[in-house]
């Protein structure tokens, strides 16, 4: 493992899963390639891996310090741009190593942080978050204005074999897809291990005291705006790395890299994620990929499906995806969960008819609108259906009310068997610590 | 479907015929990556893209073409973002495509052009093909150049230069104003509008040259009453979308006189946002309308509104469709490489019967160049009226490939 | 002419932020949503007035949008607020998405054609050689009128006082048992009808598409934060400022050579900094409301007439 | 160095037009314990509120060991030494109980926005943070989020709060509101054991405890400090039975 320097921060000897964890955090890193081979699977990993650092510096502000962001893009963008500038300077001969240019990102990233940081955090919560996105536009809108440094439109472009080195005369140019995934993968392992030692350090504990109750805060001897502005610029940082990997990535930095769809996009993800936990926004940093580049080619309503998918979580499930997965472990753990198995089949079973029943009536209204070019017949899943027969409707219709229905009654059921198992827990808590003094 | 056989088409039709016949034996599939921004803001433009292209490929390839090349045109969602496209583009090439379509947004082509080079030089052998049909920015077959990108429409100098031999005759302009977007596109129109003007108008004043962001004006009240205290009669202007929308409604509304020569008033949704408000004060460059008089395409323009109920207007898409299946017959194979070298420097009909010529020197498609003018449809020279507004394009002026017609700086890298 | 244009701009950013003002104060929601329910508006006008025609759509698009926002506040946003500010944010954020999707399946994904109605359209007087529109005159008396309305409703109805102690004390009135739900119904349902209202006029006098929300989303928030969060006035005062700046600024070609020019100091594109020098007023304008945002932020963070601290 | 540990000279506070603190004088040695009593609205939580930085005097000075912290920022004047605790609970919700207390400990600790070191190698403040935990009995809840405590657990946790950075001033409001009566007692001996030493400040209603913890008693009244003294002579004092005292005092004797 790469981090052995870091390990006596936070590594107890108690603390043995914390080592299997991240050893096999580690070991997934190294072999994932092994399952992707084809070129497009690793752009698809090189693009989560640079996500996954974005989505948890932007959980440094979100989940950490309470702070709702909507120009994370400013700072990941911002960071490509000097990235690739440097690129360029490299190839024109600078003594850097191309390894570093994410490094290089880091730097623009926190300087950008220092610069943004200092007018942003000068107010908290709701505030905050318009200011940022004020700022933003801002960004965004001088990013064309001068094109001596964004490149206008086209944006600045690099190339990443350029530049020599000791790496280059073993063979490592940067030139193959795998090469940069692991340098992606080596950068996200060491900025995952930094931004968790980070959330064990003073700062990062008193970020977390500043979300949960920024008043107290100040009233424990804390400036809860100069907390804010070193989580910012933390965060920027690292922001900063993912931007610079972005450089080496795409060999090219363009304006639409600030445009505030991707900032939404950092907070949306991370959020379905989970923002309590910080692992959420790895799984976060999955969704994104997948929704943008995956569902986003299997269905033209994919905007659609994300933003309801977005709003039954903030409603019923405020902790992502994350908070879930802890549900369950915490359930394994007390060993309540086998009792839950036939409601979640259930529940699961009849959850897959009805979103199939959901898909097929948005999928029919979609194909509908351009019946004209692709015609009006489609299928989903591998039924076929037809928007302009009443039957497919009914059908649809039909599918959706009973899968709903279902849903429904074993929804009931899980609610009571989760309910019983909560009451069994608490109880085993309360006893457990009866005992302690 | 019938199509109305005209002499440039038959010649066409004939050829392929011909051609199809030597490869009937074994029939060729050549897929093409449409890759275009085909949901969010722009999806709009984007999706009535796409409908060109399947449109072209179902009329000028496969049966009906009687050709035994067929194209099929895969569509992939960039979202509008060079980013993504970037990331299509790989996906393209994992699936065995090696020709890509582009244009909305030179953003995103000066992009693909960057990688596709890179590409190419790291992959000899899965060579990738850039059919560019409505990315104009002159770099791209200047500075730029790249023997993988061919650009169908024709670019902003083409196009200013027909503008500009249009204004040239109109007695009438005196003070030109002009107002772009703050990108390179509007920065190129403004260049060139001045550079060619002062050639061929020394006498007409500029009295305005402003730029402002792109997408971020919601009100250009301000910018028309700079264009009256500044007596312009006359404003050119590279905007497009709803920026272009927008500005002719302010016009309208603050009664404002002046004429305005633009590039984008026939894009989709466009007419409908003009209205009656650019009767006879809205004039477009474009190398294709509807009613323009030696059009030989009516049938597809027809064919196509009555499938789609929309306005056709892309012929780039067509003549890329129809250079790629000529160029795949001629080279007798698919490797896009070796259609790519039979591409450059063909000749062949266009839409308005003019002869067409993919140059070899810089990778631009030569051809004829109209001014139109928005007014009241009716009569024989504005047949058809746009989005069903009630107005539509009339030629004022035709300019024939050779007059249209730009020097390159192109140091084109020789062709593999 | 361009201080007409400017109060008229400037008032319709007004009518906007007023909606998001009022939702804000009262219940300390940001309504992330907000514009999608301008654009709501302008389609729903759109819709309507091609059915009947302009009047009937002006009173009923309103209407409509906020049975629509009452029923999303009942029916989702309630369910969040236990989970806090954030939370509801967000939920509002998701729904713009929603919306936005929503918008382009019902009325396709380009400009659809709504129109100024012709009574209202052409010159109501000249002043130089420039007219000024009717309508946008017509515009000025709609958001004067709604003004007054709000003042009224605010000063002498119940709800209004009750939404009047929300603005300045909200812990107190929280105390005394006034958020009774059904008032935050109303108040997110009232504020979506503003936003509606403004869709209506806005929509034909500038463009309906699905764009438009996202055009205007980022600077209303400028106009609450600069007025000062939760203030009404602050709200007015920022409107009208930033739409008289943005209109005034593009009248004029300063730029920073020329005023270095002025002082001795002269710029060639040799100079450090050359890009940013060169820059006139009239081309930075679209984005000055953000640069007053960050000036502001700098100088009174509180905002105009603000009086909240963070 | 001042005599006093906390000295208010002339302090007011207006709100628009109202004036809840119309010139309040008091001074408060090292080391001692006073109670602050006042019936409802007399200003007692805005005094504190003035005191910690929370709202800025309109007028007059706060002086903390001599030096003026008018117009401070709280966590200016905690750096000064003075720490609060709050009549609404005012606490880390989503932290665990030691994070609390730790969170609440770390500046004056010394570790202020260190980010270089864990905090799990901070052993003195993790030791000290421990004993904390176990002097206000919340040792058994330890990893429990504060917002799952029960009322009386949060009133001691709102407490440790206060106490865990070692401020020498410690503000208390309303500690024991809310309270059962031997929920109050044990408290009341809670809060004792824990300040000792310390100058100490707080606003109580219930007479037994004020009377119970106090070395003097402030009576405020009406943004006023019309009595400043010892427990029985405020008892006795004629002004103060007939603007307060009194009446409360007749109230608990005829409940008790």
């Amino acid at each position: 493992m790469t981090d052995s320097a870091l390990r006596p921060l936070y590594f107890k000897p108690r603390n043995g899963v914390r080592i299997v964890v991240w050893s096999a955090f580690a070991a997934l890193l190294l072999l994932l390639p092994l399952v992707a081979r084809s070129s497009f699977a690793q752009t698809l990993l090189c693009a989560t891996g640079i996500a996954a650092i974005a989505c948890m510096s932007y959980n440094m502000l979100l989940g950490q310090a309470g702070m709702l962001s909507f120009g994370h893009a400013v700072y990941t963008g911002l960071a490509t741009f000097v990235a690739v500038h440097a690129m360029n300077r490299v190839g024109a001969g600078w003594w850097l190593p191309m390894w570093a240019i994410p490094l290089v990102g880091g730097l623009a990233g926190l300087a950008f942080g220092v610069v943004i940081g200092y007018v942003t955090t000068r107010k908290a919560g709701t505030p905050f978050a318009m200011i940022t996105l004020g700022v933003g536009e801002l960004v965004f809108a001088g990013a064309l204005m001068f094109p001596e440094f964004f490149g206008g439109e086209s944006g600045v472009s690099a190339n990443r074999t350029a530049g020599a080195g000791w790496l280059k005369d073993v063979g490592i140019t940067f030139g193959p897809q795998l090469q940069v995934y692991y340098l992606i993968a080596i950068y996200l392992f060491l900025c995952s291990a930094a931004m968790y030692a980070f959330t064990l350090t003073p700062v990062g504990r008193i970020a977390n005291a500043v979300r949960d109750n920024a008043e107290r805060a100040e009233f424990v001897g804390y400036d809860t705006r100069w907390v804010r502005y070193l989580v910012v610029m933390a965060s920027s940082f690292f922001a900063g790395i993912a931007g610079g990997l972005t450089a080496i990535n795409v060999e090219v930095a363009t304006a639409d890299l600030l445009y505030s769809v991707r900032s939404g996009q950092y907070l949306l993800f991370t959020f379905l994620g989970g923002v309590g936990f910080f692992f959420g926004p790895l799984i976060g940093s999955v969704l994104l990929v997948f929704a943008l580049v995956v569902l986003s080619e299997l269905t033209k309503a994919w905007q659609l499906y994300v933003g309801i998918v977005f709003l039954i979580m903030v409603v019923y499930a405020p902790g992502g995806f994350a908070a879930l997965l802890m549900l369950n472990l915490r359930r394994i753990k007390y060993g309540e969960w086998r009792k839950m198995r036939w409601p979640y089949a259930g529940m699961a079973f009849f959850g897959a008819i009805a979103l199939w029943g959901f898909a097929a009536i948005v999928e029919m209204l979609y194909q509908a609108q351009d019946a004209a070019v692709t015609g009006s017949a489609l299928s989903v899943a591998g039924i076929k259906l037809d928007s302009a027969t009443v039957s497919s409707w009914v059908l649809a219709m039909a599918v959706l009310m009973v899968g709903a229905f279902g849903f429904e009654v074993w929804r009931r059921r899980f609610k009571r068997v989760w309910d019983d198992g909560e009451e069994r827990i608490a109880e085993a808590i309360k006893k457990a610590e009866a005992a302690i003094v | 479907m019938k199509f109305n056989v005209k002499p440039a088409a038959l010649a066409v039709a004939a050829v392929a015929a011909v051609v199809a016949l030597s490869g009937a034996a074994h029939a060729q599939n050549v897929k093409v990556a449409f890759i275009e921004g085909l949901s969010g803001p722009f999806g709009g433009v984007g999706q009535n893209q796409l409908k060109h292209f399947q449109y072209a490929a179902e009329r000028f390839s496969g049966k009906q073409a009687n050709s035994g090349v067929t194209v099929e045109i895969v569509p992939m969602d960039s979202k509008g973002s060079p980013q993504e496209a970037l990331a299509l583009l790989k996906k393209a090439s994992d699936e065995g495509i090696h020709f890509v379509a582009q244009g909305n947004g030179s953003n995103v082509a000066g992009v693909l052009i960057d990688a596709i080079n890179k590409f190419n030089e790291r992959n000899p052998g899965k060579e990738v093909v850039f059919l560019n049909y409505a990315a104009i920015d002159p770099d791209f077959t200047n500075s730029k150049c790249s023997p993988w990108h061919f650009r169908f429409d024709g670019g902003v100098d083409m196009k200013l230069e027909a503008l500009t031999n249009y204004m040239k005759d109109e007695k009438g302009i005196k003070n030109v104003y002009i107002l772009g977007q703050n990108y390179s596109f509007g920065q190129q129109v403004s260049k060139y509008t001045k550079e060619m003007l002062a050639k061929k108008r020394p006498d007409v004043k500029i009295v305005g040259d402003e730029l402002h962001p792109m997408g971020q004006v919601k009100d250009f009240s301000p910018y028309i009453a700079k264009m009256q205290a500044a007596n312009a009669d006359t404003v050119v202007t590279g905007n497009w979308g709803a920026d272009l929308a927008l500005l002719i409604r302010a016009a309208n509304a603050a009664g404002f006189k002046g004429k305005f020569y633009t590039f984008y008033a026939g894009v989709i949704g466009t007419p409908t946002a003009i209205g009656a408000a650019g009767a006879d004060r809205v004039y477009m460059v474009s190398y294709w309308h509807p009613n323009s008089a030696q059009s030989q395409i009516e049938s597809l323009y027809t064919g196509f509104k009555q499938r789609f109920n929309e306005e056709f207007y892309t012929v780039a898409a067509v003549n890329a469709v129809r250079y790629l299946v000529a160029g795949v017959e001629k080279a007798k194979s698919t490797n896009a490489a070796a259609v790519a070298k039979a591409m450059a420097g063909m000749k062949m009909k266009g839409a308005s019967g003019e002869d067409i010529e993919m140059r070899a020197s810089d990778g631009a498609l030569q051809q004829g160049m109209y001014v139109a003018e928005w007014t009241k449809a009716g009569g024989p020279a504005v047949k058809f009226d746009q989005e069903n507004t009630g107005f539509g394009f009339k030629t004022v002026r035709y300019l024939m490939p050779e007059q249209a017609a730009m020097p390159t700086t192109c140091k084109m890298p020789k062709r593999p | 002419m361009s201080t007409l244009n400017g109060v008229s701009y400037g008032l319709l950013l007004f009518m906007l932020s007023a909606g998001l003002t009022l939702i804000f104060s009262m219940m300390g929601v940001l309504n992330f949503a907000h514009a999608s329910f301008y654009m709501l508006g302008a389609y729903f006008a759109y819709q309507v007035s091609s059915w009947t025609n302009f009047w009937v759509a002006f009173v009923v698009a309103p209407l409509l949008v906020a049975v629509l926002g009452g029923l999303f506040e009942r029916a989702v946003l309630r369910k969040t607020h236990r989970f806090g500010h954030v939370a509801e944010l967000l939920v509002t954020f998701g729904l713009s998405f929603v919306i936005l999707e929503l918008v382009q399946l019902v009325w396709g994904r380009t400009a659809v054609d709504y129109r100024v109605p012709a009574a209202l359209d052409g010159a109501l007087f000249q002043l130089y050689n420039a007219n000024f529109p009717t309508y946008r005159a017509f515009m000025m008396v709609v958001a004067i009128a709604m003004l007054l309305a709000l003042f009224l409703v605010l000063r002498k109805t119940r709800i209004g006082l009750v939404i009047q102690a929300a603005l300045t004390h909200p812990e107190t009135t929280e105390a005394l048992g006034h958020n009774v739900p059904r008032v935050f119904a109303l108040v997110f349902a009232g504020g979506c009808a503003l936003a509606a209202l403004a869709g209506v006029i806005g929509g034909n006098a500038f463009i309906t598409e699905p764009g438009m929300a996202q055009a205007v989303g980022a600077i209303i928030f400028v106009v609450v934060v600069v007025g000062g969060m939760g203030s009404l006035a602050g709200a007015l005062i920022a409107s009208l400022l930033i739409g008289l700046m943005q209109t005034f600024a593009i009248g004029l070609d300063w730029s920073f050579i020329g005023a270095l020019k002025s002082v001795g100091v002269e710029v060639t594109p040799e100079s450090f900094g050359y890009p940013l020098w060169k820059l006139k007023l009239s081309q930075v304008a679209p984005i000055l409301p953000y640069l007053l945002l960050v000036v502001m932020l700098i100088v009174r963070p509180k905002g105009i007439l603000g009086t909240r601290d963070d | 160095m001042s005599e006093f540990a906390l000295e208010l000279n002339n302090v007011t506070k207006r709100f628009g037009k109202t004036e809840i603190i119309r010139g309040v004088n008091l001074a408060v040695r090292k080391g001692e314990r006073v109670a602050v009593i006042g019936p409802n609205g007399a200003g007692k939580s805005t005094l504190f509120n003035l005191i910690s930085g929370r709202f800025e005097p309109s007028g007059g000075d706060i002086r903390l060991n001599g030096e003026n912290v008018a117009g401070m920022r709280p966590y200016q004047i905690n750096r000064r030494g003075l720490a609060r605790s709050f009549q609404i609970t005012n606490i880390f919700p989503r932290l665990s109980v030691f994070e609390n207390l730790r969170a609440a400990a770390l500046y004056a600790s010394g570790q202020k926005y260190s980010f270089w070191r864990p905090l799990s190698a901070l052993t003195e403040l993790n030791d000290r943070t421990e004993a904390l935990m176990a002097s206000i009995e919340l040792k058994r809840r330890r990893d429990v989020a504060a917002t799952l405590l029960t009322y009386s657990e949060q009133r001691a946790l709102e407490i440790g709060i206060t106490i865990a950075g070692g401020a020498e001033v410690i503000l208390l409001d309303e500690p024991t509101a809310g309270m059962s009566h031997s929920e109050t007692d044990r408290f009341v001996h809670l809060i004792r054991n824990v300040t000792v030493g310390k100058t100490l400040l707080t606003v109580e209603h219930d007479m037994s405890v004020v009377f119970g913890l106090a070395d003097r008693i402030a009576v405020l009244v009406y943004g006023e400090v019309i009595a400043f003294d010892a427990p029985e002579r405020v008892r006795a004092d004629a002004r103060v039975r007939e603007a307060y005292l009194g009446a409360v005092l007749e109230a608990q004797e005829a409940t008790a």
